[in-house]
């Protein structure tokens, strides 16, 4: 007997197999230049990093001196140095505290949760014109007390006060994903309360704290106006330096050399971090692979 | 979760009230008041007179401006931030993480730095068209096509996450239903996967809608000025510390962004897809 | 079975994963309106089998006939099969009555048409016309409307039509699950483990009225569980499998009754193996002691497994026992005993209605035709 | 465990870091890249004294930041009009000359002194207050403001020679596809249609301002920039706009690094100074919340050295404003190295002292009328 195939065409469909050919050609060429468009003002900024000229309308030769003289800029290593101070003194303290607070929130009743999380879409979502001037504002006040405060510590209240919103809304989805008993399971074998907090809820919902650390990352280090009415006492921070700067002088190309480095080690850091993790993954499959029976679901 | 740590979350009850409130009143303050520098404490009074700058006719050209760009900004990074976001979910690559960190990771540059390298592209003669030989823009320096790729591509980041955030928590088995009772792959997107990334695109959209309404950088560089946003009256506003009127305008760009709020707790009760 | 219409036929399947087979060259032909399941542990690959012919996975080798056609590259949307999900799957932003018409309401006119015929289109417009002139489309809405109630009704949910399903309970979101499915009229219904999530009282309401409904609508039903219990009440005919490949396929009583191997006996309820030697012709010896049998032909003096299901024996007087054992541990399961007696040095489990203390002698008896014998298999260590 | 001992550690670190310069310090606010790193290293070894600059890109910024105290810089570097509004408001202190011995070394060159004087007169005018600005201020820099052209473009040069403003200012008449720019400071923008107009750019009332904003709408600028304007016209993408001259001689000194001979960068790009033009000057002061104030002095003390002045302007496209620091600059005319004598011929050519000019410095403008300048600039822009 002749086999007979089926066709899509016998169920009332049309058979679209060679526009999907054409179809994900131009998906493909779409993803290309989105992705180009996102990152062709980085490309860029490369570009104008290995131009020998400091004229930023044509490139001349290729050279590296920009790079070597990152170290040599002085006011460029001091923005630098405090760009990162603040914005992981500020990370990391929004991610310590938001957490906690994520998880202070989430033992409230919904209703009450539901309002105080309102409360804390304001600082993602204000203007940041608005945000720098009314927190520079209330510092004001408590200048009375403290003469000196303008500086490291307003700069890092300030950036907390917008990336804690970010740590816990990234915490808030994952703590709602652990298994309600999860504490109480820990709490019945005799372990204290904020002990089982730190052994058992805090890795469980590990994945929410790092997304949210990067966030309040990618929020801090970028930040410009509302770190420009915060700052004092000379700490700028990259981001004031160079607007600053780029309002009537030239910008040394050295700052484009560093803020292509900053794009360059994340990106390795990233694959790295890719490698790693599926070389490990490839090692565990191995080790599972005579022992157990893959999923098929 | 234990009732004990609802402790924990009363230093931040304090903190978000004294900053969010505060700064609120003290623009409404400065708005209505003769507030400014040469006042002292017991002069201050209640006025409305800052309240011409809101017919003055350049600053309601300006927020038309601010509208017209947020609007169609929001509206192109919803359709390719989208696409983006679904192909993100789609792709066979199982490290998620990294993808979506390499989408924000343009981000880390400095905002200025980033459009000024794109002004300098878009121009007649620019240092692309000196290594490639052509000018991959023609020259749209200074017109709106400039402003609005700026726009676009600086806050697409937002719109991915968003959406990628929503997509994710989309349960595969719905997909499979929707083909199991006889919907092709693109009608299965539309009454299913689309409807049930919604909030992720109503939050993306906010958080890419706001910061275009109020922000000033991009539009100032990439007009070459000649393109005046609300924010860019605002910062004026600022810079000449003429207070009252900056204040106002703001507190007309907080109404916007308190309707956003209210928007995003209707469509979305906790705020789960908010990135 | 034999002159029943072969509905789907699986031809030599093979899938895998990550370099691993998971379903090995498997050949099946199930049947127009029967009630077949698959039953294995979990990893067995009848999951795999399900999803490969409801087309979200595609075979690497062998093809799938349904309805005397290959349907190896046709994408799911198209198969005439639907499938009731392990979580049931149930759109979130739909009502009841919504899910239960999601399938129809996305299909083309043309297929609707088809779907409901002329005749039943045009009665229906003209019902509905009365009152005043309805397009063919408006009346297939209707009937869509009308058979989505209707099978809600059937699975007893009328009540529920403006419900979110996130506000149902477990039991009534499966029967969602299932209306939404039948109203689409399938000739093959999937149901992947349905009844996995539910209690047990509900369960077991769910096998007899899932057993009631493929018995009145007369639709081919493919059940997959690995709960033996649920395969035996439901089942027409039952697929045991393991790693892969069909172990045995038969009705529940043979499979129960005439395990192929040590697996399936395992597998299918408890059950007592013993090592015996077959002499010859309707003779075997097991715990020193010749038995008569029938129907099982071996070499003579060949070593087989025997397998009596413990309410097989027969506890008689002890003069009249052809086994004496011990009785070493004995539990009251409400309708008959259980007790593990020792035989020589094996222990056996026997089900009886007469009671003994532990510490007594019993005196044990088996008919010929409840001794079942199989090939030893020293691979099959059972489950 | 370990993120809160990482938190102690990095808390600990920043305030080590904060805490760990002893030496008494020296806060500077000063415009991005206005100072040579050389005079900064100099001062602080000859004095043992910390620098730390601060960067503000506007002087209403400047006084922003003084006003709101939230930092006590101990030098600021803002522009005349500037200085005006500071000291009206009390906002400085008197400098102390016995702790200025250098004064005695320099002699301000006739311009500054036109500034400084026509900075009391104006401050008369406004308020009836006779103010001495030497008592206030050190100049720092000065320098006049120019409309930068592209000299790719036929003709051009020579027409700004002979019709000044008005090829600027009339696209209808001349050069009508050339490519505009405005500073985008209104003041700025103001000031220069103002000295088109023939007005002393100081003036200001309604008729005044509609007369300019008639000017500025039919100029059809293409740009409304800063630092932009330069560099859009070094690279051919914009051909005229008003500027700084000093912006003019930053990229000069840009392309003469790069090898490029100054009649080649001069082909290319130049820039014309009207024969009535803005002047603008920088100068140091010391505001009232000064904390380390015999330290400003030092340091004031050390830029009035000629020597000192010269070096710092070697890397700032501005005038130095005392003859003795010129004329060291001067002396480079016939020098070998073809750097310093490049710098030296562009400052006798561009900061050319024997051409008679009228220089207007900016005053400083009521808040209502700078308002008012704004709002009309912002209607320009806006179309």
């Amino acid at each position: 007997m002749e086999k007979q195939y089926a066709s899509i065409k016998d169920y009332g469909y049309r058979d679209f197999t060679k526009l999907n050919k054409i179809y994900s050609i131009i998906k493909k060429l779409l993803v290309i230049l989105i992705v180009l468009g996102l990152y062709l003002s980085i490309i860029v900024i490369a570009i104008q990093s290995l131009n020998e000229s400091r004229n930023l309308s044509s490139f001349t030769r290729l050279s590296f001196q920009w790079y070597l003289n990152i170290v040599r800029e002085q006011e460029l290593m001091n923005a630098i140095k405090n760009t990162f101070l603040v914005s992981s003194i500020a990370t990391v303290l929004a991610t310590f505290l938001g957490t906690f607070f994520a998880i202070g929130l989430y033992a409230l009743s919904k209703k009450s949760r539901v309002l105080w999380m309102l409360l804390n879409n304001v600082p993602i979502l204000n203007a940041d014109i608005v945000t720098g001037f009314s927190l520079m504002l209330m510092f004001r006040l408590l200048m009375v007390v403290f003469p000196n405060i303008f500086g490291l510590f307003t700069l890092v209240m300030a950036h907390l006060f917008f990336t804690m919103p970010f740590v816990i809304l990234s915490v808030m989805p994952k703590l709602k994903e652990t298994d309600p008993n999860l504490m109480d399971a820990a709490l019945d074998l005799g372990i204290k309360p904020y002990k089982a907090l730190i052994k058992v809820v805090i890795p469980a919902i590990k994945a929410g704290i790092f997304s949210g650390m990067l966030l309040a990352l990618t929020m801090s280090i970028d930040d410009f106006v509302i770190s420009y009415f915060n700052t004092g006492s000379g700490f700028d921070n990259l981001s004031i330096w160079i607007y600053a700067v780029i309002g009537r002088r030239n910008l040394t190309p050295s700052v484009y050399a560093f803020s292509t480095l900053l794009t360059l080690f994340t990106m390795i850091g990233l694959l790295t971090y890719q490698f790693l993790q599926r070389q490990k993954k490839g090692k565990n499959n191995e080790k599972n692979s005579t022992s157990s029976v893959s999923s098929q679901s | 979760m234990n009732k004990e740590f609802r402790v924990l979350s009363r230093p931040y009850m304090v903190w978000l009230s004294v900053l969010v409130f505060f700064p609120i009143l003290a623009m409404i303050f400065i708005g209505f008041s003769n507030l400014d520098s040469s006042v002292s404490i017991g002069e201050i009074s209640l006025s409305f007179s800052h309240l011409n700058i809101l017919t003055q006719s350049s600053t309601i050209i300006a927020f038309r401006n601010s509208l017209i760009f947020a609007l169609a900004t929001t509206f192109i990074c919803f359709i390719f931030g989208y696409f983006i976001a679904y192909e993100i979910k789609l792709s066979k690559f199982k490290n998620k993480f990294v993808l979506l960190t390499l989408v924000i990771l343009p981000m880390w540059s400095n905002l200025i730095l980033r459009t000024e390298s794109l002004a300098n592209i878009m121009s007649e003669n620019n240092i692309l068209k000196s290594l490639l030989g052509f000018n991959i823009f023609g020259n749209i320096a200074g017109t709106w096509m400039a402003v609005l790729f700026g726009l676009v591509f600086t806050y697409m980041p937002f719109m991915i996450l968003s959406v990628y955030t929503a997509l994710e928590k989309i349960d595969f088995a719905l997909e499979e239903a929707a083909l199991d009772l006889g919907l092709t792959p693109l009608k299965k997107f539309w009454k299913v996967v689309f409807p049930l990334s919604l909030k992720g695109v109503v939050t993306g959209s906010i958080m890419v809608f706001l910061p275009t309404l109020a922000g000033f950088a991009i539009p100032k560089i990439l007009s070459r000025g000649q393109i005046v946003f609300i924010g860019n009256i605002i910062d004026n506003k600022f810079i000449y510390t003429n207070y009252n009127h900056g204040a106002l305008l703001a507190v007309v760009i907080l109404i916007f962004i308190l309707g956003s709020i209210l928007l995003i707790t209707k469509f979305d009760k906790e705020g789960e897809t908010l990135l | 079975m034999e002159n029943k219409k072969a509905l789907i036929e699986l031809k030599n399947i093979s899938k895998s994963y990550d370099d691993e087979l998971v379903v090995k060259n498997v050949d099946l032909t199930i049947y127009e309106n029967e009630f077949l399941t698959l039953l294995g542990p979990s990893g067995c690959g009848k999951t795999t089998i399900l999803r490969m012919i409801a087309g979200f996975i595609k075979p690497e080798e062998g093809e799938i006939i349904i309805n005397a056609k290959v349907f190896n590259d046709l994408p799911p949307y198209a198969r005439p099969i639907h499938t009731v999900f392990q979580k049931y799957a149930l759109f979130p932003h739909l009502n009841v009555i919504d899910n239960v018409a999601f399938g129809l309401n996305n299909r083309t006119w043309n297929y609707l048409e088809n779907f409901y015929g002329k005749a039943k289109i045009e009665s229906e417009i003209k019902e509905l016309s009365k009152h005043k002139p309805i397009s063919v489309k408006k009346a297939i809405k209707n009937l869509i409307y009308k058979d989505s109630l209707q099978a809600l009704k059937l699975v007893k949910l009328e009540g529920f039509i403006s419900r979110k399903v996130d506000q149902l309970s477990g039991g009534q979101q499966q029967r969602v699950a299932l209306a939404r499915a039948l109203v689409n009229k399938p000739q093959i219904l999937l149901l992947d483990e349905p009844l996995a999530a539910l209690d047990l009282k509900l369960r077991q309401n769910m096998q007899y009225e899932l057993k009631e409904m493929q018995r009145n609508l007369g639709i081919t039903f493919l059940f997959v569980t690995h709960d033996q219990e649920e395969a035996m009440t439901m089942s027409d005919r039952i697929v045991v499998m393991k790693e892969g490949v069909i172990q045995q396929l038969g009705s529940p009583k043979s499979i129960y009754n005439e395990p192929i191997n040590r697996y399936v006996a395992n597998f299918i309820g408890e059950t007592n193996i013993i090592k015996g030697t077959y002499i010859k012709k309707d003779l075997v010896n097991f715990l020193d002691v010749d038995f008569k049998c029938m129907g099982y032909k071996f070499a003579e003096g060949e070593k087989v497994d025997v397998v009596i299901r413990p309410e097989d024996f027969d506890v008689v007087d002890l003069e009249k026992a052809k086994l004496v054992g011990e009785v070493v541990f004995s539990l009251f399961k409400g309708v008959h005993n259980e007790y593990e007696v020792k035989v020589g040095m094996e222990k056996l489990l026997v089900h009886t209605y007469e009671s003994y203390e532990v510490g007594q002698p019993i005196g044990l008896t088996i008919d010929p035709y409840e001794i079942h014998m199989m090939k030893v298999d020293d691979s099959e260590q059972g489950v | 465990m370990k993120k809160i001992v990482l938190v102690a550690f990095l808390l600990s670190l920043s305030f080590v870091l904060v805490a760990c310069n002893s030496k008494p310090k020296l806060r500077i606010l000063n415009w991005g890249e206005y100072i040579n790193d050389e005079v900064v290293e100099k001062f602080e070894k000859e004095y043992g004294i910390d620098i730390v600059i601060s960067v503000a890109d506007s002087n209403e910024l400047f006084y922003s930041k003084i006003k709101s105290k939230t930092t006590a810089f101990d030098i600021v570097i803002p522009s005349d009009y500037m200085i005006e509004k500071m000291v009206e408001e009390n906002m400085l202190l008197q400098l102390d000359y016995s702790l200025l011995p250098n004064r005695s070394l320099v002699t301000y060159m006739d311009g500054v002194n036109q500034i400084f004087a026509s900075m009391t007169e104006t401050t008369f005018a406004r308020s009836g207050l006779n103010i001495n600005y030497n008592n206030y201020a050190v100049p720092y820099f000065w320098g006049t403001f120019g409309i930068i052209y592209n000299n790719r473009v036929e003709g051009l040069e020579e027409a700004l020679e002979e019709h000044g403003w008005a090829v600027y200012f009339e696209p209808n008449n001349y050069f009508s596809s050339a490519r505009r720019g405005m500073y985008a400071v209104p003041q700025f923008a103001y000031a220069s249609a103002m000295m088109y107009l023939g007005n002393n750019p100081n003036e200001y009332n309604s008729a005044l301002l509609a007369q300019t904003k008639t000017v500025l709408q039919n100029s059809n600028f293409v740009e409304w920039g800063n630092d932009t304007l330069k560099r859009n016209i070094e690279a051919n993408n914009l051909d005229m706009a008003f500027t700084y001259t000093g912006d003019y001689l930053d990229r000069l000194y840009i392309q003469l690094s790069e090898g490029k001979t100054l009649e080649e960068v001069r082909a290319t790009f130049d820039i014309y100074i009207p024969d009535t033009t803005m002047v603008f000057i920088d100068s140091m002061v010391i505001p009232n919340t000064a904390k380390n104030i015999e330290g400003a002095h030092q340091f004031i003390n050390f830029l009035l050295d000629p020597e000192n002045a010269a070096l710092n302007a070697e890397v700032v496209g501005y005038a130095v404003a005392f003859e003795e620091a010129f004329d060291i600059i001067l002396s480079y005319l016939n020098s070998e190295d073809i750097e310093m004598k490049n710098w030296a011929t562009a400052n006798s050519i561009y900061y050319n002292m024997e051409i008679e000019r009228t220089y207007y410095p900016l005053t400083s403008l009521q808040p209502s009328i700078i308002d008012s300048i704004s709002t009309m600039i912002d209607q320009v822009r806006t179309g």
